[in-house]
């Protein structure tokens, strides 16, 4: 293992030691949170092939990304997310009815139904909410991470991005202010491999993207992104640098998109079968449960009752959150501002007047 | 004659100009391999090869800034921008660059960029996969700003396009990109850009539309020329900037009455612009108050996109209200 | 009272907010040591120090992008972009996510963040030191824009603006940032953002302006009140989003007579959307057609400033033509 | 010398060699351009000072910058420069009656008056207009380069920008397509140490610029900016090096803004005389009068008579430029595009029956 690559579990299975001070406990709630995640996409893309939702996003293959360094934060600290990356309210205890509601867009999701799913919003959990606009969230973080260091507070931000984001405008502004104001931040570069149908090879014209922090003074750092207990321990490391005043870190947690972009995308055109068979080999799931095997904390019944415990939590609040209806059309007018302008308010009368006009009426689909 | 939906007309456009032209270049986030996420490039690779059909890394102002640099060399870049939405990390390029090359230059260096980019709601794409930014291009002088809205005029109009020696941002109604096919030449044509089309002939007011709002005018103008009796004239603007004045102006002094929908935000919209026009220029022969229908004055919401964009009631409403005044 | 200029009076704005509120923070390029090219920022560094008076790297997307995530964080970051044709490389932070974070999380997350940025001609800045590009940004939901006219509206807006709950577009009308004095309270006070300002009272027509362009109706009014015996009412709209329609409408239903004045390029300017206002809700009130006076629909030339810009006499002979119109 | 460090003069005298096949009339050329500079810095800002050009820019102790590469590159090279590059065009022979014409913005200026001083354009020497954007010119150079290699020519496209521009969006899409396409492009980074009053330590994490490169997949290189014969050396080598198909070079011109940012700026604002006198000394034109003096191919009359030759040429070109009046105000209207829209048409049309109004109407001072 070289100094800038972090790897826990060797991928055949091994080093036996709990590493960084973590339990048994601990261990099984990572797995746990990855199993989770790994049903809730199960059950969403069901939802959205069957009709029930209109789009979603999956994160199959990256688990670990999730668990490993939502463990090794803290409640307080800040997250801000891109779309892939809902696994971390899931683990910080987010409701699921919450989450559910937020699939369907419904009356009760806390983004009111006015993101597309994929795109949740939690003050309680600090999970901050996303635009769909690539790599604009990172910036976010830095900004968060400045005004910690200006309250002088020990809190961290993080935020996470694809490797495609790191094409994106704000990708530079933000490792630029990391390196100049160095803020209490931590860069997690979600590398993947693939932004929609472009692979990393053509994104940019490096091969390991943690190198990118260098041109910036920025600590970086690579991680394999499959090995949950490698991103716990690096996560914890530089969150500790980052709380100790010592700055930013980028960590590109290197993993896979075993899954589509998203329900509209279609990989079949772009890759080969056998790359993504060859992946699915390096599942962050069954990493852990060799792991736990050879730790002797694993069973066929514990992990039969971790699988039915997520799939009954999921069916409890898909089913609650089906039953709840669209958010009342008015709703549509709140928010812009913290009070509704007056105009705004007589465009809202205007339709309140007619109320016709308001069915349904779309001829599209949604591409990607 | 083949029938296409707009989206194979732009497809089919995009095939006729880089065979007519090898300086015609299209560039853009996943055109290549997997020919654009809406499929409007797709083929192109295969035929034309990955020096003409370049997928690009995800930065839309590294896209059209390096579009800029071609034009400047002497080639026609095609760009896409995979939703209008994301033209504004390129906004720099396109606003203080793209427009203003050859008036800066003293007309030493010319920019004939074509951005090509679906925009408006329709598909349920939330609030950043629908905005219909059309205004903001249409206030920066040395852009065309042109939008079809029927599979002839997306071919031609994009042929006028590409052939022309400005650079133009050419903006596709996603809402309408599969929704009905008609009559595409196989041969190649231009639509100039610049006269709008007269979609439909009326005495009693004017309704200026234009992208997938022409198809919803029609749906409301059918029902009020049902119930009403109104005979509706529907003007399908095609070319926001510049716009056919005399068009707009000559239909507006037949009716008398003057209606105009658009998706984006009411307020600032470019129905602001018709409507100012016609009250600088036409104001002696309006019957009734120029009324606008546009998008809301909020962002675009997902579960409730239904409330916030012009529906075939709201404008028959509105054709009501501008009737109904004395 | 003191008399300041209107940059003396927003530094004096600055000042007073930071010595108030301990949230709030200003940022940009060469605002520290440097106190801003213009020197709205002069003696902040000294008075706050570096932690509150931040020189940033040259990235306005960085700038804007940054003070969002202060605002997320309970911050009141005040960032100066140095001039408004700067915010384009940071319109996708400002449009896509200052203007919509309230809106898209629910309300859970607001950002409070106030964009100071100098704009207009008149200092032979040329193409990219001298836009006004407002009407952007009064055609994105969740954007105040603000632009004061006097000293004493400067700092009073300025406050309002900073202790608001919302993102406030300020700018600022350079040409006319030390051309004058006037009295401003050193107290702090606010003037609410929304209404408009009557600055002249008239009965004949309405002049609806803002920035450096209400002196210049000043002139204009005073030649067509000296050689014509019009009395113009001159309103300064002072809040281009939201707008104080009842002033607008007001004004026009007692003069019957509207005439805009804005320097942005003219089509789309923010001038057609009063003029559409006005033509959809008092059109039985005109006895004119509605003119604009704008700048060209050209880019902002340097030696020709003076072409493009509206003039006092631009100005006068436009109020000519709308009082000849019978 | 490191290998990433090119200098050739040393500091203080030393290496008699002619480098690179460079002949005494090459190194005389040189020498004549940066004092050609030299003087037409001296001369625009006087007829700034006395109020008869409105805004001017200088590179006083960045002339080896521009003479350096410009000798290195063949004429039918393309160039996209910043602001502060018009040596450039001055060393490629450009007429200097059109550069005074355009300090003037009268109508005999390529750009007719419609840019601010120092925003020249010769299509007739590929160098290409540029805006006052900082770094936006970037990408249009790898465009350009793009273009080049889709058309198998043998060009090089070449683009300068500040270490405030290293900062910008569009330092950040150009690198990365460089190191994605390998196009035929050169990177001039003239870091001078300033944006107008931030210093390069507080624009970014790292000191040496250059490194900025490696995160592309780009190569990069520090160049002495103050040593001419290395600036020429270095970018002849990358200029073969992108001929040869090779891609992309970052070359960091490492030298110091000496003069004000612009007629408008006050450096003792921001930084102290001390610094600026230390680099002064470290004057390019010093520095290649000693080197010629030890090849014995300098003598005082040559430079006398230099210098007489370039301000001969500037006073005449001046005293030219000055006669010839403003644009005619219905220019303003043309180059918009192509062929004039019936509406600008009208605009036009509206000034032309009225010509009222069209007297100068300034208040404010340009501050930068
Ligand atoms: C600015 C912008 N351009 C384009 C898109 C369309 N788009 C959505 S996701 C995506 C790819 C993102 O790839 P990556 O950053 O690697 O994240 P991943 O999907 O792999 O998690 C693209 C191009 C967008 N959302 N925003
Ligand atoms: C996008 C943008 N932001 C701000 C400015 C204002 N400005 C003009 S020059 C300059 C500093 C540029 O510094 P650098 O890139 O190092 O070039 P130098 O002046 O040192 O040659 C700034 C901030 C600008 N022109 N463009
Ligand atoms: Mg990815
Ligand atoms: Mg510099």
């Amino acid at each position: 293992m070289s100094d800038n690559w972090v790897q826990v579990m060797e991928e055949g299975a091994a080093s036996y030691d709990l590493p960084a001070g973590l339990t048994e406990a601990d261990l099984k709630q990572m797995y746990e949170g990855m199993i989770m995640i790994r049903a809730y996409d199960e059950r969403a893309l069901k939802l959205q092939r069957s009709g029930r939702i209109g789009f979603c996003v999956t994160s199959f293959g990256e688990e670990a990304t999730q668990v490993g360094t939502a463990h090794a934060l803290r409640p307080d600290d800040w997250v801000f997310p891109a779309y892939r990356q809902y696994g971390v309210p899931l683990y910080r205890g987010a409701s699921m009815t919450k989450m559910a509601a937020h699939l369907f867009g419904n009356a009760d999701d806390s983004a009111k139904g006015r993101q597309m799913p994929a795109h949740y919003t939690f003050d309680e959990h600090r999970f901050v909410s996303a635009s769909s606009v690539i790599g604009s969230q990172i910036i976010h973080a830095v900004g968060c991470a400045m005004a910690i260091k200006y309250r002088k507070s020990d809190e961290v931000a993080v935020t996470y991005f694809g490797d495609g984001a790191s094409s994106a405008n704000d990708f530079h502004s933000s490792l630029n202010f990391a390196g100049v104001y160095k803020p209490p931040v931590l860069f997690f570069l979600v590398n993947n491999q693939y932004a929609i149908s472009l692979p990393v090879e053509k994104q940019t014209g490096i091969s390991e993207l943690y190198k990118k922090a260098e041109g910036y003074g920025v600590h970086g750092i690579r991680v394999d992104g499959n090995d949950v207990i490698a991103v716990y321990k690096a996560t914890r490391e530089a969150a500790q640098r980052a709380r100790d005043g010592k700055g930013a870190t980028l960590l590109e947690l290197f993993t896979y998109r075993v899954g589509a972009h998203s329900s509209s995308d279609d990989p079949t055109r772009y890759r080969e079968k056998d790359e993504t068979a060859e992946w699915k080999e390096k599942d962050p799931i069954e990493r852990m449960k060799r792991y736990l095997q050879q730790l002797n904390i694993w069973t066929e019944e514990y992990e039969a009752e971790v699988w039915e415990q997520c799939r009954t939590k999921l069916s409890v609040a898909i089913t609650k959150a089906e039953q709840i209806g669209d958010p009342p059309w008015e709703s549509a007018f709140e928010n812009v501002y913290a009070e509704m302008p007056s105009a705004l308010e007589a465009q809202k009368q205007e339709l309140l007047d007619r109320e016709s006009g308001l069915e349904l009426n779309n001829e599209g689909e949604f591409p990607l | 004659m083949p029938q296409k939906t707009l989206l194979q007309a732009i497809n089919d456009g995009l095939k006729t100009e880089m065979s007519r032209d090898d300086r015609v270049i299209v560039m853009g986030e996943d055109v290549g391999i997997n020919g654009g996420v809406f499929r409007a490039t797709d083929g192109l690779y295969d035929q034309f090869g990955p020096d003409r059909v370049m997928d690009t890394p995800l930065t839309e102002t590294g896209i059209v800034g390096a579009a800029i640099g071609m034009a400047v060399y002497g080639l026609k870049p095609v760009p896409e921008i995979q939703f209008a939405d994301y033209t504004y990390p390129a906004f720099d390029q396109i606003v203080s660059e793209l427009s203003m090359f050859r008036y800066r230059s003293g007309g030493e260096y010319a920019c004939p960029v074509v951005i090509r980019t679906p925009y408006g709601g329709g598909i349920r794409g939330g609030l950043y996969h629908s905005q219909s930014p059309e205004a903001y291009y249409t206030h920066t002088p040395g852009l065309k700003v042109v939008i079809p809205s029927t599979p002839y005029d997306a071919k031609g109009l994009l042929a006028a396009a590409i052939r022309g020696e400005d650079p133009v941002i050419f903006m596709e109604p996603k809402k309408i990109y599969r929704s009905f096919k008609a009559d595409v030449p196989e041969e190649d044509y231009e639509v100039p850009i610049g006269p709008a089309r007269i979609a439909r002939e009326g005495t009693d007011l004017s309704i200026f539309c234009y992208g997938a709002m022409v198809e919803l005018c029609e749906k409301a103008a059918d029902k009020a020329a049902e119930e009403d009796g109104v005979s509706a004239e529907i003007v399908d603007l095609r070319t926001l900037y510049p716009v056919d004045e005399e068009s707009v102006l000559n239909s507006v002094k037949k009716t008398g009455r003057a209606l105009i929908v658009y998706e984006a935000h009411k307020t600032c919209g470019y129905g602001a612009e018709i409507s100012a026009l016609i009250a600088e220029k036409a104001l002696e022969h309006l019957e009734a108050p120029i009324k606008r229908v546009g998008g809301l004055d909020t962002p675009f919401p997902y579960t409730l996109e239904y409330v916030y964009m012009p529906h075939p009631l709201r404008v028959y409403n509105a054709i009501c209200d501008v009737m109904a005044f004395e």
